[in-house]
């Protein structure tokens, strides 16, 4: 493996005029119903991170996944180099060089973080042998770089979301790739790990590595990239040098509109005390946690990954037996058993886990919108088409949903498609309670805007929510009141008026 | 050096059925004076060795996501060329030929669930009657008996004490071991298990290893028959019916996910085991027939309803 | 701003043909349905007797027992579980039935019989529904188990029917209705309501969101125990009603007369395009692969091959039958997996 | 030493009602005879336990062991192996192969080969000499299966050209099968003059198909008379089968080891008498009790 020759500030400067390091054109893909992509050219030149950018659906991954010969174009051509290549496997991608860093984790949970790393090429002893010190040293050469937290023989299945995404853009830096593609990397690290992220790709530009980006975080996106090509609907609709532009044109040619960010209106006055809860516990995963909500209010719940927020409210959802404290719904006491029961309550979830907690893959859309509430959408036992048809066609109206028909299993849905789904089967239960956990997780900034705007509507309406986050500006877009947590206990509550992002950040960090 | 043996410790974890081996060979002991015999253990070694070496191959192929529903077809057939081969070939060319075709038939299921794309179960479960047929068509449903005492004299020796075949077994079982757990084939196959995608993502050649796989089970399965035939110093053509089910039972006892990615030999030793003693713990203490069936039947259940019991999860698991 | 290449014009209107793409998605899903077709023809030129309406009939009756029994094991399959006990289940149900026939008359045979199968079948549900236990040992467990009741029960006797004209229980195995044999309807009419039932109740829709994702269902309310306990149960009846048109056709019992129909009941359901791993099956799929194998024996034997050779060709029929399903999905003939 | 203790080891008990009724006899017949103290095991259709269970007797030092082979050839060294032990081997019920013929003491039992030639001494005379048939064989590759079906196609091929066997399918010793099998042969040949099963199980299973299809003026012919046999010959549907009685089968084959163990001289092949049975003598007969 013969390294990239760094290259001088000044030789980079040059490149940037020089025959782009990987080029697409033309590339056309279909699926059954879906033209996912139309036509698209693009280029990657070296020592560059340029970013793409789309509406969910818009075939950004699809685009990628071409590239890495995961999945075959329709038409199109690939050149690496200025020389014609064919991908036809994620093998011959990777043999010219070319990594994806998977929207999807994609591991193997029994193996370990080395292995997962080193997958598909171990280092080897003779007949075959795994070389554990080989294999180890590697791994952990990688993982310094990265400054994490878990050993290279830890059990991949038993670590965070965080720390799989972390092994997977591990598995980036094994060789020195010409291209590397990132879809999506952000969607669940904490900001700790974002920092060890951008330094790695920073590492990476000095080398001379081609990158592409992939997010919808605009803030990221304006750090890192060098040029954005935006796609909509599976067309090119341009590609702007970073520095000449601001989100809002970014925004403007991915949506076709700016953003309104005043979607914020004034809020009404609270209802009745909706959903209380006092000295809630759970072994050491929270302790002695008391707030309460008000009918058309929205209550932000925002802390560091770990800090315990799923679990309160998986535990408020009876899905965890709590140790202690109080649960009262509309002033009377309840012992939540489990969802169905909570659903009765009036309590709804949208959890934050889409494939493992939130869909049925295999489902079509509708189904999978309709699941959280088979009762209400069937007399007698017999479901109830029309019911589940309207409930489908207004979510999937209001949340602008991209798919090609309510029959397409979500499995063929893009990520950010995915999410909607999710949460459209929450909201069609009109509860008098809503917990959304991360709800906008890999959704575009034009839908993100709307889902704001929408659970902004539904407190209107007189429903409780409550908005886990990890985002702070979500958590100020959206929230009347903000609670910060910080391992497993409730720091400080903030009103939304006399909110500042330090306060804050200094509440969820124990100080 | 340190490195290497916390990564290496994780895989010689104790699976759980080996508690409850140990308790059912602590209920035998006391309930029966015979079982503790050290003629008895022989016995018990040599009675389990067929579904046993069978149960090795079937661990790797379950474990990279695949099943065979072939194997007890197959352990008709190598017994029946081998030792129907034995005139015309001469004994060790004739078991080299059943060995052989078990290779070649797990090569077959391998290439048509690889190129095809249709689940394994269907393919082998096709095999399984077919390469039955293929017996019957062979042996002209006749049984075939080895006029060479030696052939059986074989089944019966043993080694150091040990029988040849509780050694043969023990040995392949270490083998395979170390094969899941030290070699790349061995780790690929809880890539290619838990996550197919992931695995052919990152370059592992996804079909080869799986044909490879079939094959492995295919030489088990094939072994097995031989040993079996060698027994008997016989072969028959209904030989190995509902061995399948009863080595995928032994496997999935072992801790190895029916849905692939999780499994592991020392568990499958465990599983096999188990059944073995359960099965002549039953004998020694003359149990019915028909009470044997439902004995059995309730046993398998227990131990399933205690390990569930004993690894429930603490208060991090979810009420689902 | 300095725009390097944006796009001139439009976006283009997207493709979206929906009535041809949803009839294109209809006709991909149908591999199976061709495979069949394909076998059908084949058979029909090959033997003159095949494509009668005699014969037809004749394998309808025949494959009643093994459809029936399927319609049962397909829900649980969609449930992502296995019922390997059905077999034996089936012996011990038919053992009984027509054990109690000259002892307490037909229909309270029928009754006890039915109470005695759904029992075990509760069983089955609690152990794999409420107790979350690995399906395939539970039910292979009550395999072994429900033979030693059954042996234990019989003595290890086969049973029969003394008075074989007189009975109006034989109407379940012998009788026809408008020119229709009885089997063939009870056949048929379960599969049109258990069709039903998965497709247009909720109880369906809880069965395949259990066997697509059993954790995004809890999180959805959907009482996971309680449906793998009624998907057992639903499984135990339609064998019971299985063992009532066994019982009747023959008019006795082996204890073992259901001994391998596990396998055979699976592979129906699997034919039909079901995936073991849950969330997938369609109960009129079921009935085609049960179709097939039924098709297949008689087919063969009509043709007069030796049984050996039957075997030979059932393997390869299997084989293509699913491999034409797959690869019509697909839209290709082998996979591109290395 | 007084008593003898005769081990035994059984084919499938429970499998079918004849030898669930001949474990019983030989139980009750042990139980009867002071002298006798009987060691009895079953190997449930399994070559491989058998063999264990052989083991188990000879390490038990039994003073003889009766044998009902799961497969004739296979159980040939473990024969051997009690033979070198110098423990005498009865078999019964069905012969094993010829190449341990030297290691065994006595075979009891009916003589399947004689039963096929029965068979097909019968099924020419009810077609008067000429006619075509159907043949539903026992489950492929045992013993008692192929012996039945070789004695009736030898012996009708001999005595009998104007018989043609039109196919042969097996019935696997199971009536729902059998009758499956006659329904397609019901569908296939248009002309069908007898059917020859391999025990009246599967003959019944024949008849049920035949009665169902209204096809009259077959002659049906089986083996080994259960009671179900027995009373459709009675109603006159049935024309004859071979009668065995598992009664006896037991008794010839316990009263053999007996003398084998003291030492008396038996004949090599000890067959137990299963003579013709059909509507014109069945009066003779006592109905089968299975
Ligand atoms: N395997 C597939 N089968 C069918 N359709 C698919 C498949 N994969 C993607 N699509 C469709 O292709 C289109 C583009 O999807 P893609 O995943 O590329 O979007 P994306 O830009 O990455 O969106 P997101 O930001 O939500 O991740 C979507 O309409 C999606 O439904
Ligand atoms: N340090 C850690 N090591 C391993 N797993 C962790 C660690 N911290 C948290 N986890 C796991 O990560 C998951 C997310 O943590 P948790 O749900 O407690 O955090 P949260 O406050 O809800 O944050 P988020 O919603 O951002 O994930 C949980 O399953 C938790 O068990
Ligand atoms: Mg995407
Ligand atoms: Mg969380």
């Amino acid at each position: 493996m013969s390294r990239v020759a760094h290259h001088t500030a000044e030789e980079l400067a040059d490149l940037k005029h020089r025959a782009p390091l990987l080029r697409l054109d033309g590339v056309t893909k279909t699926f059954p119903g879906v033209k996912a992509l139309d036509d698209v050219s693009f280029d990657v030149r070296h020592g560059e991170v340029h970013a793409l950018l789309g509406e969910n659906g818009a075939g950004k991954s699809t685009l990628m996944k071409v590239l890495a010969g995961v999945h075959r174009a329709n038409s199109g051509t690939i050149h690496l180099n200025g020389e014609p290549v064919e991908v036809n496997s994620p093998l011959e991608a990777k043999a010219r060089g070319i990594v994806l860093v998977h929207q999807e984790l994609s591991l193997a949970p029994e193996l370990s973080v080395a292995e997962n790393i080193f997958l598909g090429s171990l280092p080897t002893k003779r007949f075959g042998l795994v070389s554990w010190k080989r294999l180890n040293a590697a791994a952990t050469h990688i993982l310094d770089r990265l400054g994490v937290k878990f050993e290279s023989y830890d059990r991949v299945g038993d670590l965070s979301i965080a720390n799989q995404q972390m092994v997977e853009i591990a598995r980036a830096l094994v060789f020195t790739p010409k291209v590397v593609v990132f879809d999506e990397p952000t969607a669940s690290l904490t900001d700790a790990e974002k920092v060890v992220l951008f330094d790695v790709i920073a590492g990476l530009k000095k080398e001379g590595t081609g990158i592409v980006y992939i997010s919808h975080r605009m803030d990221e996106i304006f750090t890192l990239s060098d040029r954005i090509t935006v796609l909509r609907d599976g067309q090119t609709r341009g590609t702007l040098n970073t520095r000449d532009t601001d989100e809002d044109g970014v925004t403007r040619l991915m949506i076709g509109r700016s953003l309104d960010k005043s979607a914020r209106k004034a809020a009404p006055e609270p209802g009745p005390v909706a959903l209380e809860v006092k000295g809630l516990s759970c072994g050491d995963l929270f302790r002695d946690i008391s707030f309460s909500l008000r009918r058309g209010e929205v209550v932000g719940m925002y802390g560091l990954v770990g800090a315990g927020r799923t679990e309160i409210a998986e535990t408020i959802f009876g899905l965890r037996a709590k140790d202690g404290g109080e649960i009262r719904i509309d002033g009377a006491p309840v012992d939540i058993s489990g969802p169905p029961d909570a659903i009765r309550h009036g309590v709804a979830l949208a959890p934050e886990s889409r494939k493992e907690q939130g869909l049925v893959l295999g489902m079509n859309c509708r189904d999978n919108m309709s699941l959280s509430q088979l009762d209400a959408v069937s007399r007698g036992g017999w479901l109830d088409r029309g019911a589940e048809q309207a409930i489908y066609d207004e979510y999937a109206g209001r949340l602008s949903l991209k798919a090609p028909s309510w029959r397409t299993p979500v499995r063929n849905l893009s990520g950010g498609n995915q999410q909607k789904v999710v949460l459209g089967k929450w909201l069609g239960v009109k509860p008098r309670v809503l917990i959304v956990d991360e709800p906008t997780r890999g959704i575009d900034v034009g839908s993100k805007s709307e889902i704001h705007a929408l659970i902004r509507r539904l407190a209107a309406e007189g429903i409780a929510v409550l908005v886990i986050s990890s985002e702070m500006p979500e958590v100020l877009a959206v929230s009347d009141r903000i609670l910060a947590l910080y391992h497993g206990r409730l720091a400080r509550e903030f009103a939304a008026a006399d909110v500042t992002e330090d306060a804050l950040v200094q509440a969820i960090s124990g100080l | 050096m340190a490195d290497t043996l916390a990564s290496l410790r994780r895989y010689m974890v104790i699976p759980p059925i080996w508690l409850f081996l140990l308790a059912c060979v602590a209920f035998f002991s006391v309930l029966t004076d015979d079982f503790l015999a050290p003629g008895n253990f022989t016995n018990i070694l040599i009675q389990t060795s067929t579904i046993g070496i069978i149960a090795l191959g079937m661990t790797v192929v379950m474990i990279n996501g695949n099943i065979d529903l072939s194997v007890g077809a197959v352990v008709a057939l190598a017994a029946s060329l081998s030792v129907g081969l034995q005139d015309q070939l001469g004994t060790l060319p004739a078991v080299v030929v059943g060995l052989g075709s078990g290779v070649a038939l797990g090569l077959l299921n391998g290439m048509i669930v690889w190129k095809t794309g249709v689940d394994a179960f269907i393919v082998t479960l096709g095999a399984m009657i077919g390469v039955r047929g293929l017996v019957f068509i062979y042996t002209g449903e006749q049984s075939f008996f080895a006029m060479d005492f030696a052939y059986s004299d074989f089944g019966m020796s043993t080694i150091a004490g040990l029988p040849t075949l509780a050694a043969i077994f023990l040995v392949f079982a270490a083998i395979m071991h170390w094969v899941m757990t030290a070699t790349v084939h061995g780790r690929n196959a809880y890539a290619v298990g838990g996550n197919r995608e992931a695995a052919e993502h990152a370059g592992v050649r996804v079909g080869r290893h799986m044909v490879i796989n079939f094959m492995l089970v295919g030489f088990c399965a094939a072994l097995a028959g031989v040993t079996l035939s060698t027994q008997m110093g016989a072969s028959t053509p209904n030989l190995g019916r509902d061995y399948e089910l009863w080595t995928i039972t032994a496997v999935v006892l072992g801790g190895t996910k029916l849905a692939g990615g999780a499994g592991s030999i020392l568990g499958t030793l465990g599983g096999v085991l188990t059944i073995g003693v359960l099965r002549n713990g039953m004998n020694l203490m003359q149990v019915p027939a028909f009470y044997v069936l439902v004995v059995m039947g309730v046993i398998l259940i227990a131990v399933l309803f205690i390990d569930a019991r004993v690894n429930r999860r603490g208060a991090g698991e979810l009420r689902l | 701003m300095t725009k390097l290449d944006i796009q001139s014009g439009q976006a283009a209107p997207r493709l979206g043909v929906p009535d041809r793409d949803a009839l294109r998605e209809t006709l991909q899903k149908q591999g199976i349905l061709i495979a069949f077709a394909l076998f059908l023809v084949g058979f029909s030129l090959m033997s003159d007797r095949f494509a009668s309406w005699d014969n037809v009939s004749t394998v309808f009756r025949q494959v009643s027992i093994i459809g029936t029994m399927a319609l049962g094991v397909t829900v649980v399959v969609i449930t992502g579980n296995l019922d390997l006990s059905v077999g034996s289940l089936l012996s011990f149900a038919t053992v009984l039935v027509v054990d109690l026939h000259d002892q307490i008359g037909p229909a309270p045979a029928i009754l006890v019989m039915f109470a005695a199968t759904l029992l075990i079948g509760c069983v089955n549900g609690l152990l794999v529904g409420y107790g979350r236990l690995n399906s395939l040992i539970v039910t292979l467990g009550m395999l072994s188990a429900i033979q030693g009741l059954t042996l234990i029960y019989s003595g290890g006797q086969n049973v029969d029917i003394a008075d074989q004209e007189g009975t109006w229980f034989a109407v379940f195995g012998r009788g026809f209705l408008l020119g229709l044999a009885v089997p063939t309807l009870i056949f048929l009419g379960l599969a049109v309501a258990f069709h039903v039932m998965l497709t247009r109740t909720s109880f369906g829709r809880r069965v395949f969101a259990v066997g697509g994702n059993p954790t995004a269902s809890a999180f959805s309310g959907v009482r996971r125990a309680r449906v793998v306990f009624s998907a057992y149960v639903l499984s135990a009846f339609t064998t019971a009603c299985a063992a009532v048109i066994l019982g009747s056709r023959v008019m006795g019992s082996q204890n073992n007369v259901g001994q391998g129909y596990e396998l055979l009941v699976l592979s129906g359901v699997i034919l039909g395009g079901a995936s073991l791993l849950g969330g997938s099956g369609s109960i009129p799929k079921t009935v085609i692969g049960v179709l097939i194998l039924g098709f297949i024996q008689n087919g063969l034997l009509l043709m007069g091959y030796p049984y050996y050779a039957q075997w030979l060709v059932t393997w390869v029929v299997i084989i293509l039958a699913v491999w034409l399903d797959v690869a019509s999905k697909r839209g290709a003939f082998f996979t591109r997996t290395s | 030493q007084d008593t003898i203790r005769v081990g035994i080891t059984q084919n499938n008990v429970g499998v079918d009602s004849y030898q669930t009724t001949y474990e019983q006899a030989f139980i009750e017949a042990a139980e009867a005879d002071p002298a006798v103290e009987a060691v009895v095991l079953d190997a449930g259709g399994d070559v491989a336990r058998q063999i264990g269970q052989m083991r188990d007797l000879i390490q038990q030092d039994v003073d003889v062991i009766v044998i009902w082979p799961t497969n004739g050839q296979a159980v040939v060294p473990v024969v051997r192996q009690a033979h070198q032990a110098g423990i005498p081997v009865v078999v019964t019920n069905s012969q094993i192969a010829e190449a341990g013929f030297d290691f065994i003491a006595s075979f009891s039992g009916p003589n399947n080969i004689t039963q096929g030639q029965y068979s097909a001494q019968m099924m020419c005379e009810a077609l008067n000499g000429e006619g075509q048939i159907v043949q539903i064989s026992g489950q492929p590759g045992y013993t008692t299966a192929i012996e039945r079906q070789k004695g009736f196609e030898d012996e009708l091929a001999a005595s009998c050209p104007g018989v043609e066997i039109l196919e042969t399918q097996p019935g696997d010793w199971n009536r729902e099968k059998s009758q499956r099998v006659m329904e397609n042969f019901l569908t296939k040949y248009d002309d069908i003059d007898g059917v020859y099963s391999g025990d009246d199980n599967m003959g019944v299973g024949a008849l049920n198909a035949a009665k169902a299809a209204g096809r009259d003026g077959i002659a049906f012919i089986g083996a080994t008379n259960f009671a179900v046999g027995y009373e459709a010959m009675g109603r006159g549907e049935y024309w004859g089968s071979v009668y065995q009685s598992p009664v006896e089968d037991a008794k010839n084959a316990l009263a053999t080891a007996k003398a084998v163990a003291q030492g008396e001289d038996v004949p090599f092949l000890n067959y137990f008498d299963t003579p013709k049975i059909t509507q014109s003598n069945m009066d003779e007969f006592s109905k089968p009790v299975f």
